[in-house]
């Protein structure tokens, strides 16, 4: 069996920031946006963890931890948009969003 | 049995009127004249046409009890000073009522109510009369807190006929109506949701008159919503 | 070969006991798996068990008997509930999410059952542990709201879903104040020499043994309020009286899990009463010493560890002598023959169990490390472990007797403006006390 | 105490939430069982605010006290409005009274409020002897007023026990049940039933009290003084049980009036009312009794009240015990009761509120038509202002407040 | 790890830490192929709660590699805060808005083939990227000490014994990006200011 380096857990970072990127690009729901943004900054995470182990230091866990910090704020600042969206347009379509006002 | 409850001329005195209890303050029941008065409408019930009524028994025989009495206090004397025959008092067994035509019974209710402080709605019923060309008889029992008073509204209307609501009046009197409307059909006008209220609302008759017999049903109603054959 | 095996088998287990690491931490994954399933039959036994005595002590809070029929006192009542909801039809509402309705339960029993893996009954007596033991805890017991929220969801009806809305809410609340009652129990640890504190679970004890303190008395009285708030929390955690908004059944009928029936609703029981044991273990550890018998400073000594080292066979035989009174107290008529057998057994396997403890107990009374007093020390750390969790799940009983249920607003302000505060002036007060005193 | 004024019954006549579409609605489509067209328009929304979400709550519900279908509009958890179905236990009852003798139909109202049935018996009875002019035996009378007294204490440690339930605290209801327990024992001994007692005859009561009857009814006063005091000390001081009922459910005086509100939720709200004392029936002019009244009209104000009757039910008791005269139980009533042409209105206060009957007479020995005025069915009227506002936790609470029987409001 | 520990690894119980479960390979293929097809799923389910319970998976079973790279501290954050809080409010906010409407709906938008096709071109790059710069990424990988990991951490976050550390500064700018967030969250959902 092949030891398992860095280069694995980047492709599998890197095959989550694609399922992300297309889950961003391709869908209508406002939510599965916001939970593919969640699967790309969790990828961007598993990139910077590898990297820590790598490099033997502990830089990279700490921006992950940031990088959680941030998700969580684009979380509650996302799903409030939608909420305050929703109650206007009945809708949480990204193509019928598609006013710059409500 | 009626008219044998009503011919019988020397009325006994009414001793026993202000004993049940110490209803009514305010009528002074001892100076009204003793007489019978004749038009009282619970005077002359029809005969129940339900045939299940048992056989008409001695009833000449035994002494009749009380009757009505006109009943003289300054209440019935103000209205009746404004609205003349159409409303008249009496009074039996100590209990005051107030005999009114149909056509005053928004305004003699808010009346009542404002001027005379009857604040408390109790009950709103109906009587069905069947053999009467009027066929329904509106009770409104009314109570005084104030006065510690209670009266008794009755008017009558014929089948079909709507009467304005009193929900304005007390607002107690929506489902009161909604029950009366359900049980006899009386359509009160300007009831903010009149529809059945104790009967599911596609039920098809009204249980309450006298031509709807004890046993009757809406087979239809029962077939389709029950699934069963009959609710019996 | 058997030969062998004989030979091997106490070596085995004396290279175990004699270990003093969580078999996690020394990476035996025998006896790591060993450990997993005796946590899993015990939670489940101790679910039971507690089940027949919430309704019993229930019942007698309320002048009832609760279950005497099925065994000597309704002893039998939670195996044969088991086997009545195992047997029941397996209802799934038509228009629920077959897949979610189906996969719920099993969220909350999965979040329910992995907090066990950290839970230090003792100090080797866990299956691992964790460095991020009391992070990992409590992350994992946050995930049984998912199951909850699911489980709502998934019913395709109203009364579950508000039961989920407000479980959740009031979870994830309720996880505020008990994450920062947690957090300054976790600064206490760091008063230390070298002012390193410790996420472990058994680190956590450990600082309390070394600092001879239960946190409950540290900096009295922060350590008590901290107790407190999560005490408080934990209830609200778990959904249970008064803040059992969740499935409030006289509003909600039975809440998120109105449509489950049957296994599935044993399930959701399963993972509740589990849950309550596993919060109970949190707080044991964090504030009340863990595995640490009490006066642990004040009454030392070899003598007073052997009077110690009997209490576990004593309870068992005051147990063991209730039983006894009971079949004593039962009326002599033919009809209970067989539950006083029934009874006499059952109080004859405690005083067995009794008459076992304290046999080890004496042998095991010796300092020198035997298999004996091994053996010994183990019993006494998990029974202290158990003897406090028991009170804990005894108070929870006694709340559900006694008070009214919160409405949910007034919970979210208990919640917020309330515990949030208190929870974090207290850690800051804790911060500034500990700084100062080092 | 004011009568309220045009501008107060016009605040309170938005009951029902009601729009006329639905009624038009419910003549197309008859053919659908009661209720099935809510009043309330889009029952498919969610819990966001530009929307409402209509709830069911019963009629199979463990918080309705019987089969009482309430469909609340909620915004989130907030109740918006509420309609409540009622009807499912409609036994016809005023229909069968008129096809019954007055005397057969007598044991029928122990069936509406069955947790009542004394006084229903009571008001039933009293009812018919006013008819006939005829007046109970002083000593029926006193029998009447224990029996009715111990029913009272016996209807409020139900409502008790249940309203408690229904705030969260289990306890109360069986230390409730325990101590209404020795109630029926007394009642079972007096006329063999515990529930439906049909305890009264008309004239007077069917039976003599048995032996120790009275040392009975002493010991029981003695036995559930401190059980009352015990059920407060659960309860009154609670903060939980304070916060989940005060300022809930507030029905003010004028309110209550207007809606006809009757019973202890008319004296919670400060209405000094009791027909014992404003229009005394029975023996009750000759107790010394008081009338417990509250201030604010919430739950927790009801709840003392409640309690507060419990106990001034006690003290007419024991003066009815130990006063009691010798006599006949029955006064003279014929054998085939015939009253007169006449209608009479008579009302007692029921445990629940004014209990009236309504009844004409023909002359004959059947009634020509019976009203029952219930006093639930009137006061569950009021559920709707009550609850406005309040959260889903709270209409639960006020349907226990309110004490409703259903088998008396849709007798 | 503590010096108790330490001093007890040697007493009778063979030890077998230099081969802990964590760095077995059939753990890491397991966990990656868990985290790729669930994470398929969350971009590709119709229903919203399905995608979010597939996101949930996702998110443990990076947990699970986070373990695997000696990063139990940001393991243990990513559970809490992402499993335990994210999705509840994920699942909370879908419950909210209405469901049934979307699943009957089209689930991906005109412009898919688009989006589709850059996102083919990313993949793509990243596996030239991968393919070419193999050399970059040495094979072996560093181990970390894990069970100082979280005390490491915290020296970082918060510096140690008087100084500052590096991130200090970014961490409390972390937190007020937080209560920006906390705030903007609130403002936007309360109907009326």
């Amino acid at each position: 069996m092949v030891p398992i380096t860095t280069i694995h857990y980047l492709v599998v970072a890197a095959a989550l920031f694609v399922l992300g990127v297309i889950g961003v690009l391709t869908r209508r729901n406002v939510v599965v946006i916001l939970m593919s943004i969640e699967l790309i900054l969790n990828a961007v995470n598993l990139n910077l963890v590898a990297f820590s182990r790598m490099w033997g230091n502990l830089h990279g866990q700490v921006f992950s931890i940031f990088i959680t910090v941030d998700a969580a704020a684009e979380a509650a600042a996302g799903l409030g948009i939608l909420i305050a969206f929703f109650r206007n347009k009945e809708t949480v379509n990204v193509d019928e969003i598609d006013l710059l006002k409500w | 049995m009626a008219e044998d409850a009503k011919t019988p001329a020397p009325p006994p005195p009414p001793e026993g009127e202000k004993k049940p209890s110490a209803e009514m303050p305010a009528a002074p029941v001892s100076n009204a004249p003793v007489k019978p008065v004749a038009p009282a409408p619970p005077a002359k019930p029809a005969v129940p046409a339900d045939s299940t009524t048992p056989p008409k028994p001695a009833a000449p025989a035994k002494p009749t009890g009380p009757v009505p009495l006109l009943w003289s206090s300054p209440l019935v004397e103000k209205y009746r000073s404004q609205y003349g025959t159409a409303l008249e008092g009496q009074t039996y067994l100590g209990q005051n009522y107030l005999t009114v035509k149909s056509e005053l019974i928004p305004n003699i209710l808010r009346l009542l109510r404002d001027e005379e402080q009857f604040d408390y709605c109790v009950d709103i019923t109906a009587v069905h009369y069947p053999k009467r060309e009027k066929q329904f008889d509106v009770v409104w029992i009314l109570y005084s807190f104030p006065r510690n008073e209670r009266l008794r509204v009755t008017t009558q209307i014929a089948d079909g006929a709507s009467i304005p609501s009193s929900v304005s009046i007390w607002p107690t009197a929506n489902w009161l109506e909604r029950e009366v409307y359900d049980m006899f059909g009386i359509q009160f006008d300007g009831h903010p949701d009149l529809k059945r209220i104790l009967l599911p609302d596609g039920w098809k008759g009204f249980p309450l008159r006298k031509d709807y017999g004890i046993l009757q049903q809406d087979k239809e109603w029962v077939q389709i919503n029950l699934g069963i054959e009959s609710g019996q | 070969m058997p030969n062998m095996i004989a030979i091997w088998m106490p070596n085995f287990i004396m290279s175990y006991l004699g270990s003093t690491v969580t078999p996690g931490e020394a990476g035996s994954q025998f006896w790591a798996l060993i450990y997993v399933l005796i946590i899993f039959a015990g939670v489940s036994v101790a679910v039971m068990s507690m089940n027949w005595l919430e309704r019993k002590a229930l019942a007698h809070f309320q002048i009832r008997l609760g279950p005497m029929r099925v065994g000597p006192h309704g002893l039998l009542q939670p195996i044969a509930d088991a086997l009545k909801l195992m047997l029941k039809e397996d209802i799934i509402p038509s228009e629920a999410d077959q897949f979610v309705f189906w996969v719920a339960p099993l969220i909350g029993l999965l979040a329910a059952f992995t907090v066990y893996t950290v839970i230090p009954f003792g100090p080797s007596q866990a299956v691992s542990d964790m460095n991020i033991g009391i992070l990992f805890m409590l992350g994992v017991s946050s995930l049984g709201v998912l199951g909850v929220v699911v489980a709502g969801w998934a019913s395709n009806s109203h009364y579950p879903l508000i039961g989920a809305l407000r479980s959740s809410a009031q979870m994830v609340s309720y996880e505020v104040a008990m994450g920062l009652a947690v957090v300054s129990a976790i600064l206490m640890t760091s008063l230390n020499e070298k002012g390193t504190g410790t996420l472990s679970m058994i680190g956590i004890v450990r600082a309390q043994e070394q600092q001879g303190i239960w946190f409950i008395f540290k900096f009295f009285p922060l350590g008590l309020i901290a107790f407190i708030v999560f005490a408080i929390a934990m209830i609200a955690e778990t959904n249970r009286a008064p803040f059992d908004m969740a499935e409030a059944e006289s509003e909600l009928t039975a809440g998120y899990h109105t449509e489950y029936s049957g296994l599935r609703w044993s399930l959701f029981m399963l993972a509740e009463y589990a849950a309550m044991i596993a919060v109970s273990s949190i707080a044991v550890t964090l504030w009340l010493g863990g595995w640490m018998r009490p006066f642990v400073r004040l009454l030392h000594g070899p003598s007073w560890d052997f009077i110690f080292s009997l209490f576990p066979g004593l309870t068992f035989l005051g147990l063991a002598a209730i039983a006894f009174v009971g079949v004593l107290r039962m009326p002599a008529h033919s009809f209970f023959k067989i539950q006083k057998i029934g009874l006499e057994a059952f109080g004859g396997l405690l005083g067995f169990i009794a008459l076992m403890l304290l046999v080890i107990a004496i042998a095991g009374r010796s300092q020198d490390p035997s298999i004996g007093s091994r053996l010994n020390e183990s019993i006494g750390y998990i029974y202290w472990f158990l003897l406090k969790v028991a009170v804990f799940m005894y108070l929870f009983i006694w709340y559900r007797a006694t008070w009214p249920r919160y409405r949910f607003d007034q919970l979210m302000r208990v919640g917020w403006k309330v515990l949030l505060p208190i929870s974090l002036a207290v850690l800051i007060v804790t911060a500034i006390v500990g700084v100062l005193v080092a | 105490m004011s009568a309220p004024t045009g501008e107060d019954t016009k605040n309170i006549s938005h009951l029902a939430p009601s729009n006329r579409e639905n009624s038009d609605q419910g003549e197309t489509e008859r053919k659908n069982v009661g209720g099935n067209d809510l009043t309330f328009e889009n029952p498919d929304k969610t819990y966001l605010d530009s929307n409402e979400l209509i709830i069911n709550m019963g009629p199979q519900h463990p918080a309705t006290h019987g089969v009482l279908r309430v469909i609340l509009k909620l915004d989130g958890e907030k109740v918006l409005g509420t309609e409540c179905v009622i009807g499912y236990l409609h036994r016809g009852v005023e229909k069968i009274a008129e096809n019954r003798t007055y005397t057969m139909f007598n044991p029928y109202v122990d069936r509406m409020d069955y947790v009542a049935a004394v006084s229903n018996g009571l008001g039933y009875c009293e009812a018919v002897e006013k008819l006939l002019n005829v007046e109970a035996t002083p000593r029926a009378k006193y029998i009447r007023v224990i029996l009715t007294e111990l029913n009272r204490i016996a209807s409020h440690q139900l409502w008790l026990g249940t309203h408690a339930l229904d705030i969260g605290a289990m306890t109360p209801l069986f230390y409730t049940f325990r101590d209404r327990e020795e109630i029926l024992k007394i009642f079972e001994k007096y006329c063999g039933a515990r529930l439906t007692t049909h305890a009264f005859r008309i004239g007077g009561c069917q039976y003599e009290t048995y032996a120790g009857f009275e040392k009975e009814v002493k010991n029981f006063l003695t036995f559930v003084a401190p059980k009352i005091d015990e059920y407060e000390t659960l309860l009154t001081t609670n903060r939980i049980w304070m916060e989940r009922t005060k300022n809930v459910g507030v029905i003010s005086a004028a309110d209550a009036i207007a809606l006809g509100v009757t019973g202890p939720v008319l004296r919670a709200s400060g209405v000094k009312w009791d027909l014992r004392k404003a229009q005394p029936y029975a023996a009750y002019s000759e107790f010394d009794f008081e009338i417990p009244v509250g201030t604010n009209g919430d739950t927790y104000d009801r709840y003392l009240v409640r309690m507060a009757e419990m106990r001034q039910s006690l003290r007419i008791i024991e003066q009815a015990v130990n006063s009691i005269p010798e006599g006949p139980i029955m006064a003279k009533v014929p054998k085939v009761i015939k009253p007169p042409v006449g209608e009479i209105y008579h009302s007692i206060e029921s445990p629940k509120g004014e209990l009236g009957y309504f009844i004409v007479s023909d002359g004959s020995t059947q009634p020509y038509r019976l009203r029952v005025r219930p006093p639930s069915f009137v006061n569950l009227q009021a559920l709707d202002i009550m609850v406005r506002g309040l959260l889903v936790a709270d209409v639960v609470a006020v349907i226990g407040t309110i004490d409703i029987v259903l088998g008396e409001v849709d007798r | 790890m503590n010096p108790a520990m330490n001093s007890a690894l040697n007493s009778g119980l063979n030890s077998t830490a230099g081969m802990a479960p964590v760095a077995t390979p059939y753990f890491f293929y397991g966990l990656a192929a868990l985290a790729v097809v669930s994470g398929f799923l969350v971009i590709t389910r119709r229903n919203v709660v399905h995608s979010a319970l597939a996101l949930i998976v996702t998110l443990l079973s990076v947990a699970g590699l986070y373990l695997m790279l000696y990063a139990p501290f940001v393991a243990g954050v990513q559970i809490i805060v992402y499993a335990g809080g994210i999705m509840v409010l994920f699942l909370f906010v879908i419950m909210l808005v209405n469901i049934e409407r979307s699943v009957k709906e089209r689930r991906f938008n005109s412009m898919w083939p688009v989006g589709l096709s850059a996102a083919g071109a990313l993949f793509t790059l990243f596996v030239f990227a991968f393919a070419k710069g193999r050399a970059l990424f040495p094979d072996r990988m560093m181990s970390l000490p894990e069970s100082s990991n979280t005390q490491q951490i915290a020296t970082m976050l918060y510096g140690d014994a008087g100084k500052i550390g590096p991130y200090t500064f970014a961490f409390e700018i972390a937190s007020l990006l937080l209560l920006v967030a906390i705030l903007g969250a609130v403002i936007m959902t309360k109907k009326k200011i």
